[in-house]
């Protein structure tokens, strides 16, 4: 596996990433072949509310795929990754708001309804410019990458490690989730931002346009984790790797650590926003809770269900998961919280390495294991 | 609406004197019972403006059961049974059908359901009339803490036709206490009426009553009397303001109190074990649901249930701990960050269980009487007193813990483990046994912050949900593996919180808080008191 | 703020700028030079006024009973620990205290740890691929390529301490002997001109010692590394030593050849007065 | 509390399939009519929510009891939103498209009926709210069946001006656009009475507040000041024990300065020890103390259906009994389900409420309702102490604030606009186009 290939291009030779891609892209391909072509009363059919739903799972996974990138590889569990996701999602969901433009219920042609009945005079500055798309999505990356920079400089700088650093980036989230709620703030308080109307001048809620985002999440999804596998499978990867399990030893080879920590980090929470983006315009709402550290908390669940230090087990955590709730929340109203919390227990008991710790088992039985994805030993945030 | 003030007084007085005639009660009663229903019934008929008439009526009767009708108007137990008529008290209206005396004879009625009872109702200002009436009433009595009581009620409330009888009263008035409130009251009422020498005997009082009193007489027209009052208002300002600021201060530590009972606990588990407990805020869920159990158990006496409490909730919690120990946590040695997976799991299943076993809803826990109210430090300064007993329990579960940690074998063992596991258990400790029991310990701490929560705030299945961010932030900030730093940790948080809230909000204060943990781990990555030496590098 | 200040550095912007770690300066004078050296941990000082010169290509031993300071010398060296005051010079162009770890590390100063640590979760190949002196800033590791030219300098070196066999498998699984191996191994991939290694041959059997002693011996040399030992073992130390530096408390107590110190009177009452294997355990 | 389990399996079945996306052939035209409810049952709204899921649960058996509608029986479709919004337009979505109820009948909060609009309004379906709100919302397919702050907030302060004297205000409330909205139209409305600026005070504290010293005690401050002072509160749910529990403990009581809350109903009192509370006031449309005949009958008929003597019912129950009710005789006068035949029908529909009255559903699709006050008593009832002498209709955009005086909304062809500009004279906003 130590081709002399460009890292870029490494990680399709590896055999964990083309099967990856094959699946999801087939996956892709077939249900929006069901949804388009097979008519509504075919057993078959993937009605456009299954399509959005899937779409949220795909924009989750890609959240995930980024919270295994700096708790996997890099042994830094961020306990305020949600918080990255949530201001992807604020982002997008600010130029959704301009959007809508005087279709607004008071017809305002610049300010956004809840600060129109809020006796807001004028758009507060930073508002201004999310009328336009690529400035919008600039900001998707930008926001949560200044906050991971300037956070992460901050933390690693002053080498805060293990549990000190999870629950400082919990307070990160809770403050902001607390600053966010502020009606002040200017975001829409608590009921933050929705009624979108269209996203690139197509129609939030036509199916087509509802497909079509699910396959931009899918392709996202597919990008982002080519990216991470890139950056894991390359050297920096190994520095990552090597930093988890014995950080001085890897500063007395000369690596730079706190700024690796910092690159993989900023990284990861860009990743993270960009997953917030696409999930706003699905689920039609982006309000504080996004910032809730429970929430980010559960994003944990995902990846450790799914198996951390694999990447695709954070996809399969996060869809499962997140399927899990949907069919439990519609079928036993009162009881799914039992079935969620026990699968919680169950899992980090029984499969200390997750789903995908039994598909590597099973493969490592017949080649060497893929030391560009190696479980952690001893976990460095262990120690407090 | 007024009642006229001489018919207040006349009424206190009749009141009076027909407390001893009740010994021949019974023997009028038949006598009376025309003239009582008659009373009742206009009583019914009056809407609220024309009510006082009819209380005038009912107490110029002079009949000694006005008293006990007054009181049931008080409560709105006061009733009219549809068909009959007939005037009934409601002795309990909790629930579907109510137990019912006549209001008339007083013989039990049974139980009649809501359907067939009609309430005579009364609103705020009559009541606020009628107690200062009993207020009058009860500045007769002999015991003196009812007759400050009394006393108290009064400022404000005193009005011309009071004045004579008070002054009176005030004569032959053995406490001081008493008569200096009945003096306060007087010059309140003579500085409403204008009388500017009244301002000097309320010069510096910090009661909230004279303060307003002067103040409207700042805003009169008589510009003496505004000039007066400004300025005695103004020196009763500046001791107010030393005032406030213990009082910030007690706010802060009350406040403190609270997140180091709720952090203290985590401290062990967490600090001690290195176990991150999730459900740690779902323990207390249980010990504040203990105390309402209790208080099922022992209806009637809250106090007695509130401590028994105490050690009830230490051992549901401490058994609900061992059981998530060996259940979970076991099974998780040296894999903390499972443990706060595994844990978080737990604790959704407990609050569902709480959920759909007992109620989604909140439920009530009752203060005792010891424990409501506030202790009076000055008339402008008294603290509450459910916050006072909460931070002295909480110094007190810390000097304990200190206690068992220090001194006792467990302490010495647990100490032993987390310095060094093998060791230990090459020395002949059983490892296992103490992370039973220091979970155990842990998690009944935990008990009892929810046994002391429930008097401070809702017992319902979210309860736990509220306090385990900041009980992190706490034993974070503090320092891990070191008690004492949570308890200053705890503390000086509290009391940052309060200072910034007058002037930064509520929200805003949390968020600055919050701001400032982050800040202060960089400076100190392993925070207030650190574990020194190589046993704590990474 | 180091890390906004080299975003400024002007010469940091393309890789072709930056200049090879500047050589170290060895014409008048040793390649390590700590004077008058004081470091105290809450009231307790673990090193007291420490004077040592290390000449360019020396090899030189450092015994003393434990608590003497070795490890803690080592930290300052390295820039783990800042001591409270004196100064520590690589050659005589580096003031070592105003260095952080990995700028010490990049001058040529190699340290191996008393207790082995390799990277368990990376193959030995990989433990050396990250420890090979290179361009360690991020962009060039993420797009670092492994030429043939990189390869045959791991062939090498994994031939030198002999883990060959094993290149493919995981650190965690070898021997303790192979991972102190393994670490020296690290160490030469990084090319460095001083070489700190704390107790290498612990919990090794003869032969291993054996072929440890050789190694270090044939590494040391003018031109090439110099070496520092610390060691608890007297037979090991003997079987190698050209210069032994005793410590005690902290501070120097004696030096000169093995002879020279086992003789001195002050020596013996400390140190050799007991059972040196037993201080070792 | 729940259907069978016979009945629960066989959905397990179909919504895991449903969910999967494999959907089963269409079900709309057949039996029984489908009724969704969407009420959170776990996280932080189940405390308030649970009990209107079970409301409307027992109305539908109700319903079945007397031979369902149109000759089809009634199925309740319950879902569980988990008081997490987003998760609300998701099962939103999944009644109306998946299960493809007829109606729904849901939400507490306002951020879940704002998540839950969009797809009500893009599946036209219908929306049952029973809760009270901020106004300044239209939509054609939701109906408003608890109060618009004019059916509750501005009588309540009326009553505290005229009535107990009040001079002095402070309008406390949680932090989110329900009480920022009812605070700014108080504000506008108390000053166009005349109350002076220094004389209101407005705090606003994060949801689930439970250290309210300082507050507590800037308010005993603000009410010292010798004029008569009244608390106008918005506070939520869970905040409101500790809010009481120090108002009691630092000496406040109703005589002194009264707290009137739009947010305190029985319900929330059964977790509260009402002590210290008496005699501080709520204002509600319905309150269990309302003593008539229909009220009796639904009292009993909920303490049968949870057996427990100690059930209580309160305003946001009533407002689903009416919304229900409506829906059914706008069912019965269409004579079909269908969401445009119901939705054009309902408008005037008339039904008896539980204080004596009737409701009648306004173009706005707000309806009228009666606004009462109450003093809180020792046993967790309101004693009614003052209300209003005829109904009061529902306001869709409050005269008080600055952008929505101009609007009115009429969803009776020909104007059907749900935010009319009567000074510009056009339909402003997009929910028409």
């Amino acid at each position: 596996m130590h081709c002399s290939s460009s890292w870029l291009t490494r990680p399709f030779r590896e055999r964990a990433t083309q099967c990856f891609l094959g699946i999801l892209l087939a996956a892709l391909a077939v249900v929006t072949l069901f949804n388009l072509t097979l008519p509504a009363e075919h057993p078959l059919h993937v009605s456009t509310y299954t399509v959005t739903l899937l779409g949220k799972y795909l924009s989750y996974a890609l959240l995930a795929v980024a919270v295994d990138l700096v708790w996997g590889y890099l042994g830094i569990l961020s306990l305020g990754h949600g918080a990255f996701f949530a201001l992807g999602g604020y982002a997008m969901g600010m130029y959704l708001m301009r959007q809508i433009g005087d279709r607004g219920t008071y017809g305002d042609p610049l300010l956004p309804d809840f600060m129109v009945f809020l006796d807001w005079d004028a758009l507060p500055w930073y508002w201004l410019g999310f009328d336009m798309a690529w400035f919008a999505f600039l900001m998707v990356l930008l926001a949560p990458g200044l906050l991971a920079l300037v956070f992460g400089f901050l933390a690693f700088r002053s080498r805060v490690t293990g549990v000190y650093l999870s629950i400082i980036t919990q307070a990160l989230t809770f403050a902001l989730m607390l600053a966010f709620f502020r009606n002040e703030m200017g975001f829409g308080g608590n009921n933050g931002l929705t009624d979108f109307k269209e996203l690139l001048g197509f129609d939030l809620r036509s199916d087509a346009t509802r497909l079509g985002l699910f396959l931009a999440t899918g392709m996202a999804l597919a990008v982002g984790y080519v990216l991470c596998r890139a950056i894991v499978s390359s050297k920096l990867g190994r520095v990552c790797v090597a930093t988890r399990d014995a950080e001085a030893r890897t500063r007395f080879l000369g690596y730079r650590v706190e700024r690796f920590q910092l690159f993989v980090f900023v990284v990861s929470a860009m990743l993270a926003g960009v997953a917030g983006a696409l999930y706003v315009p699905q689920v039609g709402i982006i309000n504080p809770s996004e910032f809730s550290p429970i929430f980010s908390i559960e994003i944990v669940l995902w990846v450790a269900l799914g198996g951390r230090a694999t990447l695709y087990g954070a996809v399969i955590g996060a869809i499962l998961v997140n399927y899990a709730k949907t069919v439990f929340t519609g079928v036993m109203p009162d009881a799914w919280l039992f079935a969620l919390g026990g699968m919680f227990v169950l899992v980090t008991v029984l499969l200390p390495k997750g789903i995908a710790g039994l598909l590597a088992y099973r493969l490592r039985r017949r080649r060497p294991p893929p030391s560009s994805s190696p479980e952690p030993t001893a976990p460095r945030e262990a120690s407090a | 609406m007024k009642i006229p003030p001489c018919l207040r007084w006349l009424l206190a007085l009749c009141l009076l004197a027909c407390l001893p005639l009740a010994v021949h009660a019974q023997a009028q009663a038949q006598a009376q019972d025309d003239t009582g229903q008659s009373l009742l019934a206009s009583l019914d008929a009056a809407s609220y403006a024309r009510m006082d008439g009819a209380i005038e009526a009912i107490v110029a009767s002079g009949d000694e059961r006005s008293r006990g009708w007054l009181e049931a108007l008080l409560g709105g137990k006061l009733q009219r049974h549809k068909e009959t008529g007939r005037f009934v008290v409601v002795l309990e209206n909790r629930g579907r059908n109510w137990p019912v005396v006549d209001a008339l004879t007083g013989e039990a009625l049974g139980e009649m359901s809501r359907r067939e009872l009609d309430r005579i109702g009364i609103n705020n200002a009559l009541r606020g009339q009628l107690q200062s009436v009993l207020a009058v009433l009860d500045l007769r009595v002999d015991d003196v803490g009812a007759r400050r009581e009394a006393a108290r009620d009064l400022l404000g409330r005193v009005d011309e036709a009071m004045v004579v009888p008070l002054q009176g009263l005030l004569e032959d008035e053995a406490d001081a206490e008493v008569s200096r409130l009945l003096a306060q009251g007087l010059a309140i009422h003579r500085l409403e009426q204008g009388d500017a020498a009244a301002i000097e005997s309320l010069a510096g009082s910090l009661n909230p009553e004279a303060r307003a009193a002067l103040s409207s007489a700042a805003r009169s027209d008589d510009p003496a009397l505004a000039e007066a009052a400004s300025s005695a208002l103004a020196d009763i300002e500046q001791k107010l303001r030393l005032n406030s600021g213990l009082e910030t201060l007690y706010f802060g530590l009350s406040l403190g109190s609270v997140l180091v009972l709720a952090a203290i606990g985590l401290a062990i588990t967490f600090g001690v074990m290195g176990v991150i407990n999730m459900a740690h805020g779902e323990l207390m869920m249980l010990g504040a649901y203990t105390t309402w159990a209790m208080q099922q158990l022992l209806p009637g006496q809250s106090g007695l249930a509130l401590v028994l409490s105490i050690p009830a909730g230490f051992l549901v919690a401490a058994l609900a701990g061992i059981a998530i120990e060996r259940g979970v946590i076991q099974f998780l040695k040296g894999r903390p960050l499972e443990t706060l997976l595994a844990t978080f799991g737990v604790s959704l299943i407990l609050q569902q269980l709480v959920r759909t076993g007992i109620s989604p809803l909140n439920r009530t826990v009752v203060s005792p009487e010891w424990m409501s109210g506030s202790l009076m430090i000055n008339e402008g300064l008294s603290l509450t007193l459910n916050r006072l007993y909460v931070l002295g329990f909480a110094l007190l579960v810390f000097a304990g813990l200190m206690l068992v940690m220090r001194r006792t074998r467990l302490g010495l063992e647990v100490r032993a483990v987390t310095q060094n596991r093998a060791m230990a258990r090459s020395m002949g400790i059983r490892a296992t046994r103490v992370d039973i029991m220091t979970f155990a310990l842990g998690s009944g701490v935990a008990g009892l912050a929810g046994v002391a929560l429930s008097q401070l705030t809702n017992v319902g299945p979210n309860l736990g949900q509220n306090y385990i961010i900041d009980s992190f932030m706490v034993v974070v900030f503090g320092g891990v593996g070191n008690l004492w730093g949570t308890l200053v940790a705890g503390l000086s948080l509290g009391v940052i919180n309060q200072v910034l809230e007058p002037w930064a909000g509520a929200v805003l204060a949390k968020i600055l808080v919050l701001v400032f943990i982050i800040l202060f781990i960089q400076k100190r990555p392993r925070g207030l008191f650190p574990q020194k030496g190589r046993a704590a590098e990474g | 703020m180091s890390f906004l200040h080299s975003l400024a550095d002007r010469d940091r912007v393309f890789d072709f700028l930056v200049p090879a770690a500047s050589p170290v300066d060895v014409r008048h004078g040793p390649i390590l030079y700590l004077d008058g050296v004081t470091v105290s941990f809450d009231g307790f000082r673990a090193i007291n006024d420490l004077n040592l010169t290390i000449d360019d290509g020396e090899l030189r031993c450092i015994i003393g009973p434990n608590g003497a300071g070795k490890t803690t010398m080592m930290d300052i060296i390295t820039g783990k620990t800042r001591p409270d005051s004196g100064s520590v010079w690589f050659g005589s162009r580096h003031d070592l205290l105003a260095k952080s770890e990995p700028e010490i590390a990049s001058l040529g100063i190699g340290r191996k740890f008393q207790k082995p640590t390799v990277f368990e979760a990376l193959t030995v190949f990989e433990n050396l691929e990250l420890a090979m002196s290179a361009d360690k800033r991020i962009l060039p590791t993420l797009t670092a390529r492994l030429t043939g030219e990189i390869r045959d300098r791991i062939e090498e070196v994994l031939a030198t301490v002999g883990l060959v066999e094993c290149r493919q498998r995981l650190a965690g699984i070898l021997s303790h002997g192979q991972k102190q191996w393994l670490e020296i191994g690290m160490l030469l991939m990084q090319r460095p001109r001083l070489l700190l290694v704390d107790e290498p041959v612990a919990g090794m059997t003869e032969q291993e010692m054996e072929r440890t002693a050789e190694l270090l011996t044939s590494l040391a040399g003018k031109g090439k590394q110099s070496v520092v030992v610390v060691e608890h073992d007297m037979g090991f130390v003997r079987s190698i030593a050209r210069t032994v530096t005793v410590l005690h408390q902290g501070s120097v107590l004696a030096e000169g050849s093995m002879d020279q110190v086992s003789h001195d009177p002050k020596v013996v009452e400390v140190y050799l007065g007991a059972d040196p294997d037993e201080e070792a355990a | 509390m729940i259907p069978s389990s016979a009945f629960r399996s066989s959905r397990w079945l179909a919504a895991s399939l449903l969910s999967l996306g494999v959907a089963a052939p269409a079900m709309a035209q057949e039996d029984p009519i489908k009724v969704g409810i969407l009420h959170s049952l776990s996280g932080t709204m189940a405390i308030s929510e649970t009990v209107l899921k079970d409301t409307v649960e027992m109305l539908i058996e109700q319903q079945n009891a007397e031979g369902g509608l149109l000759g089809r029986q009634l199925e309740a479709v319950v879902v569980d939103p988990a008081s997490d919004w987003p998760l609300f337009a998701e099962k939103a979505r999944e009644l109306l498209a998946q299960e493809e109820v007829d109606v729904i009948f849901g939400n507490w909060t306002s951020v879940s009926r704002k998540s839950v609009l969009p797809v009500v309004e893009e599946l036209n379906g219908l929306l049952f709210y029973p809760v009270q709100y901020e106004g300044e919302e239209s939509s054609e397919n939701v109906f408003y069946t608890g109060a618009a702050p004019n059916q509750q907030a501005i009588p309540a302060v009326n009553y505290l001006m005229n009535n107990i004297g009040v001079e002095r205000w402070v309008l406390a409330g949680t932090d989110y656009v329900y009480p920022r909205t009812t605070n700014k139209i108080l504000d506008a409305y108390l000053k166009s009475h005349g109350v002076a600026d220094e004389d209101i005070m407005i705090n606003y504290t994060p949801f689930g507040h439970s250290d309210w010293q300082n507050i507590v005690s800037e308010i005993k401050a603000f009410g010292s000041q010798g004029k008569k002072t009244a608390v106008v509160s918005t506070i939520n749910g869970d905040a409101n024990v500790p809010f009481y529990r120090e108002l009691g403990n630092q000496g406040i009581d109703a005589a002194d300065i009264p707290v009137v809350a739009f947010s305190v109903g029985e319900q929330e009192l059964t977790g509260i020890d009402t002590a210290p509370l008496v005699g501080h006031l709520a204002a509600w449309n319905y309150f269990m103390s309302v003593d008539t005949d229909t009220n009796y009958d639904f009292i009993d008929a909920w303490i049968e259906y949870t057996g427990d003597d100690m059930a209580v019912t309160n305003d946001p129950m009533e407002a689903h009994y009416i919304g229900f009710n409506m829906w059914a005789e706008a069912v019965r006068k269409a004579g079909t389900t269908e969401v445009d035949e119901v939705k054009d029908a309902i408008i005037g529909v008339s039904v008896p409420n539980l204080t004596g009255g009737y409701a009648a559903m306004m173009p706005n699709h707000h309806i009228t309702k009666p606004v009462l006050i109450g003093e809180i008593q020792d046993n967790g009832q309101f004693s009614i102490v003052w209300e209003t002498p005829s109904t009061v209709a529902g306001d869709a955009w409050s005269d008080y604030l600055e952008g929505s005086k101009d609007l009115i909304s009429d969803w009776r062809a020909p104007l059907s606009c749900g935010n009319y500009n009567v000074v510009k004279g056009s339909c402003g906003g997009s929910e028409t186009q």
